[in-house]
């Protein structure tokens, strides 16, 4: 019984053994070492079923979808769609038809940037982020703000690594858009979406979250939360790099223009002009990334066989394990950047570590087998106001257990050993 | 052809060959409305004279595969003076045939869940389909279910555009 | 001895068998018949070797690229790299710094399109097309022109399938761009680059080619072409879905404004502007295809040993005996729209037959397990400017060989004995 | 620690915890030049002061790695009091030893045809490195080529955009 069996029967705790068995790169050894892999946040590794759904589509069924009659045309289409519904069941999407496929997260915030952006805001509108936000998040609405002269406001980190939403709705007043990241890839907090939702909404404001980090590792429904975008992106949640995906609400994706122009988006093309076609497919464009649909199916069906319920479950223990242990060992040695309540944050825990650089943090690990990242997370705005140019960061998964969190306990004092003056 | 007889039952062979209602009405007092298969390029025009809340003319020009052909004569031939309601109730008996496998393809569910196995008629068995029920074998063939719906989808179309 | 290998000995013949064995898909039974794959034009089979690089990379080195020091992450950090080195030589690119990777060259030409042709051109700019351009090169400009009011002129299609240049140089006159493709998918006519390229440089204007069709079946030198501008896509040549790439000119790229905004193309971040990363990734936001990359990257290494001379002589040889051979069993009953020189044309042929729509041409042609597309093909105008709403389209790779001929051919007669009066 | 003797030696985790010329000088007379890896988040902040084409003082500030603080440190001891062109031929002598790895991943390539490899000086054997051997080691780790050459870009920078 492989761990997706098993995960199926209840909503057991993980089994952490089984689930290691299925990510085939666990059993590499780096520099003679076990592979102790903590750098999730970045891209999760993938298990077998990913890949054997890959590998199977493209050694039977593979065709272009949506082109021809013929049998394999049918099937690569129906394996296309199906991954459409399957994803957006998973993230308790209303409507799949809302669910438009893009080759990252980051892809999708630019589509709603530019056509969403582009269509509805004019100079002096604003906008509301969040000072915690990944570049992804941030960098498109400074593109518009070039271009069209709108205004970003910044909800500002507090304290306790949490957002200070004290001024909430004086940042929400006349704006037209708030967008912000459902958990932070540097802190690991937990934002309160639906708490925002609510105001943005009462304020006349759309929302757009960014759950790149989210999606992974909590159970996500997005029609509870009653967002109007939604983005979030495969590679991080066991499915392959090179696909994304962007939910709106169906009415929204109907009245944006289209993004990207080509093939598939259209309804009829003249040498003076087009018509688009319906959504989601109007912002489909040109050969879409179908047999990284087909993997991430697999990868929803993975998380969905464990239960999203576990793994957070896991996860929270798993961080609390981790953010005691460390600070066991390392006490004031290690500054954790990031709320200190398991429950109030995901599995990213970013520290700075003595005076030692997080690059030579990481190196020292890695000659353990241990990797984490070390930089600015493309969150550089957030890091400056951290007042730190890098961190070191550690991110969890469903394939780590304790015994990875030691593994990196006992390989920050090697690189004290190394460094310390 | 083994294999294709659920597809190509001889009566859509027959429509296909020997359409009816071909062919263009003077505009006004017909509509002219326009539908498109944006995946594979069949285009069907449809001129429907409407007089007196019925479809008091119908006919049917453009381009397209049997099915599609097929489908549209039979289409007329059942509307073909028939009251706007019972035109209305046919067609959601015709795309509730259809329902079960498009989703599976994408796109038009929302036109769907309006006219389709979830409205009124879509199962009524009051609401008859005679030749109609050829189209059945439709199915088994998804990528084919737009081809048998296109005309369907654009006479909604003339139906919800005709001024009251 | 794989296929590869022989193929690395010497530009030898295809042995189109052993190419056969390369491909597991082939193995595939279809209503109980051996599969005909006839639709490479739209998307191509893949070889064991693609599919074995990316599983290895998954099993063994996957980790975000460009993002940590620890050993996972520098080796896909150089796999990223070196397949954009193995695919720039691939296609003769004089500087691999030229080449984004996009996911599809959709994508690439909708860079340049909102890019370049963002910051270079202005309402009454011309940019010179062609009458037979694929969608991808169509609606891009089209959007443009909505967008900017620049002028669109289209260099027509001749009598005989070819490209009608007698007035080229009046169209030129003034023009800031020419795009064009290198070969249409549609007719399969071949394009002279080289003489466009010229006559667009001499009047002032920059080249962009459509190399979608080109690269997988013609050995193809950027260099030698002299364009400015060339896209390709990887799904076309052997390679996986998810992965495209726009060559461009060093210099024009590091004149261009971003495309998307996110991680990885910038230099610095702040929460009120951004400065751009160095080309290549200025244009490579978020997180790439980095595993599609290593699946390209074999893609191009066995296409390479198969040799790009023996891949064009073959189809060459299989196109002229399909050309003939599908007139000599049905005469005018076909009508194929391209040029009858099998030198002068890839392997895409369209035709219609009697007067029976495609649908049911590739609906019966499937029930024996053969795979053609039916349709417009995504050239709309084309097709309207041919005088048919749809036309039926066979394409040959590598792994066909005259007996994938000869099952058309006979299946034809299949169609005619159902649809016949 | 084992397996990275060859990155970290001692001379470097000298220059590393003891940097030479840290800190920064009046500009004018000295120029100020930031240079950023953009992919890490290092960043250096050089002050040179030339003056008759010597590199009479420069001071180095910022915040990064041990690499990248003891390549600055090292390359400041290294061109303080050398003429311009003496220091130009160090740059392309240092960027020549880094060079075998860089490209492998990516970037900055354009920089190497410039100034490296290429460039005359990579390979002379008049210029000498001095303590700067001790980053030979660098090179097996080529993600941490940047680091090292973060502060010979900058000053490259300097010298170019030097009034001349
Ligand atoms: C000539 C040409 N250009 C562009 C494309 C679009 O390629 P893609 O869908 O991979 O972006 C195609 C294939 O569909 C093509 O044949
Ligand atoms: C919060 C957040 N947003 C956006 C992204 C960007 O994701 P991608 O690179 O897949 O577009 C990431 C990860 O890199 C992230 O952590």
């Amino acid at each position: 019984m492989t761990a997706v069996e098993a995960g199926r029967k209840a909503a057991t705790p993980l089994d952490v053994a089984r689930v290691q068995a299925d990510f085939p790169i666990l059993a590499r050894r780096v520099h003679g070492q076990r592979l102790v892999y903590l750098d999730s946040a970045a891209s999760s590794q993938k298990p077998r079923a990913v890949l054997d759904a890959m590998a199977r589509f493209y050694e039977t069924s593979n065709a272009n979808i949506h082109r021809g009659t013929y049998q394999l045309a049918v099937e690569s289409t129906e394996a296309y769609e199906a991954a459409r519904r399957a994803v957006a069941r998973f993230v308790g999407a209303p409507d799949p038809r809302g669910l438009v496929f893009t080759k990252n997260v980051t892809e999708a915030i630019n589509l709603v940037a530019a056509s969403w952006g582009g269509a509805n805001l004019k100079a002096g509108d604003a906008v509301v982020l969040t000072e915690v936000e990944h570049h992804a998040n941030l960098v498109p609405w400074l593109m518009l703000k070039d271009k069209l002269g709108i205004e970003l406001r910044f909800v500002p980190m507090g304290e306790d690594y949490t957002l200070d939403l004290t001024h909430l709705d004086r940042l929400l007043d006349g704006a037209k858009l708030m967008a912000f990241t459902a958990m932070s890839n540097v802190l690991g907090t937990l934002t309160p979406i639906r708490r925002i939702t609510d105001a943005a909404h009462a304020a006349g404001a759309l929302v757009l979250v960014d759950g790149a980090q989210l999606v992974p590792h909590v159970p996500t429904d997005i029609a509870a939360l009653d967002v109007d975008f939604f983005g979030f992106t495969g590679h991080k949640m066991c499915g392959p790099t090179g696909i994304g995906a962007m939910w709106a609400r169906p009415e929204l994706l109907e009245a944006m223009p289209p993004f990207l122009g080509g093939g598939e988006m259209i309804r009829d093309v003249r040498l003076d002009g087009f018509t688009t076609a319906e959504v989601p497919t109007k912002f489909e464009a040109g050969t879409m990334p179908f047999a990284e649909a087909v993997g991430l199916h697999a990868a929803v069906e993975y998380l969905g066989a464990l239960g999203m319920d576990a793994v957070r479950e896991h996860e929270v223990s798993l961080t609390a394990y981790a953010l005691r242990a460390l600070k066991e060992r390392h006490g004031d040695d290690i500054t954790i950047y990031g709320p200190s309540e398991p429950a109030m944050r995901g599995g990213a825990l970013s520290f700075t570590y003595k005076g030692i650089h997080p690059h030579d943090v990481s190196q020292v690990l890695d000659q353990k087998g241990i990797c984490v990242r070390a930089g600015h997370h493309c969150a550089k705005p957030l890091l400056r106001r951290l007042g730190v140019g890098a961190t070191t960061r550690a991110s969890f998964y469903v394939y780590n257990d304790e015994s990875d969190v030691d593994a990196l306990v006992e390989g920050l004092s090697d690189a004290d050993d190394l460094f310390s003056l | 052809m083994a294999g294709l007889e659920d597809l190509y039952r001889e009566i859509i062979l027959d429509h296909y060959r020997s359409p009816r209602n071909r062919g263009e009405l003077p505009t006004p007092p017909a509509q002219r409305v326009e539908g498109f298969n944006p995946l594979c390029g069949d285009e069907v025009v449809l001129f429907v004279d409407l007089h007196d809340g019925t479809v008091a003319d119908i006919k049917v020009s453009g381009q397209g595969c049997s099915i599609s052909q097929s489908s549209g004569s039979m289409m007329t031939a059942a509307v073909k003076g028939k009251s706007v309601a019972e035109a209305r109730a046919l067609i959601r008996r015709f795309k509730g045939l259809m329902s079960i496998h498009e989703q599976a393809l994408g796109g038009e569910a929302d036109q769907l869940d309006e006219d389709g196995a979830d409205g009124a008629g879509a199962d009524d068995p009051d609401v008859k389909l005679g030749d109609l029920e050829a189209l059945q074998g439709v199915v088994k063939f998804p990528v084919r279910i737009k081809c048998a719906t296109l005309s369907w989808n654009t006479l909604t179309q003339a139906l919800d555009e005709a001024p009251a």
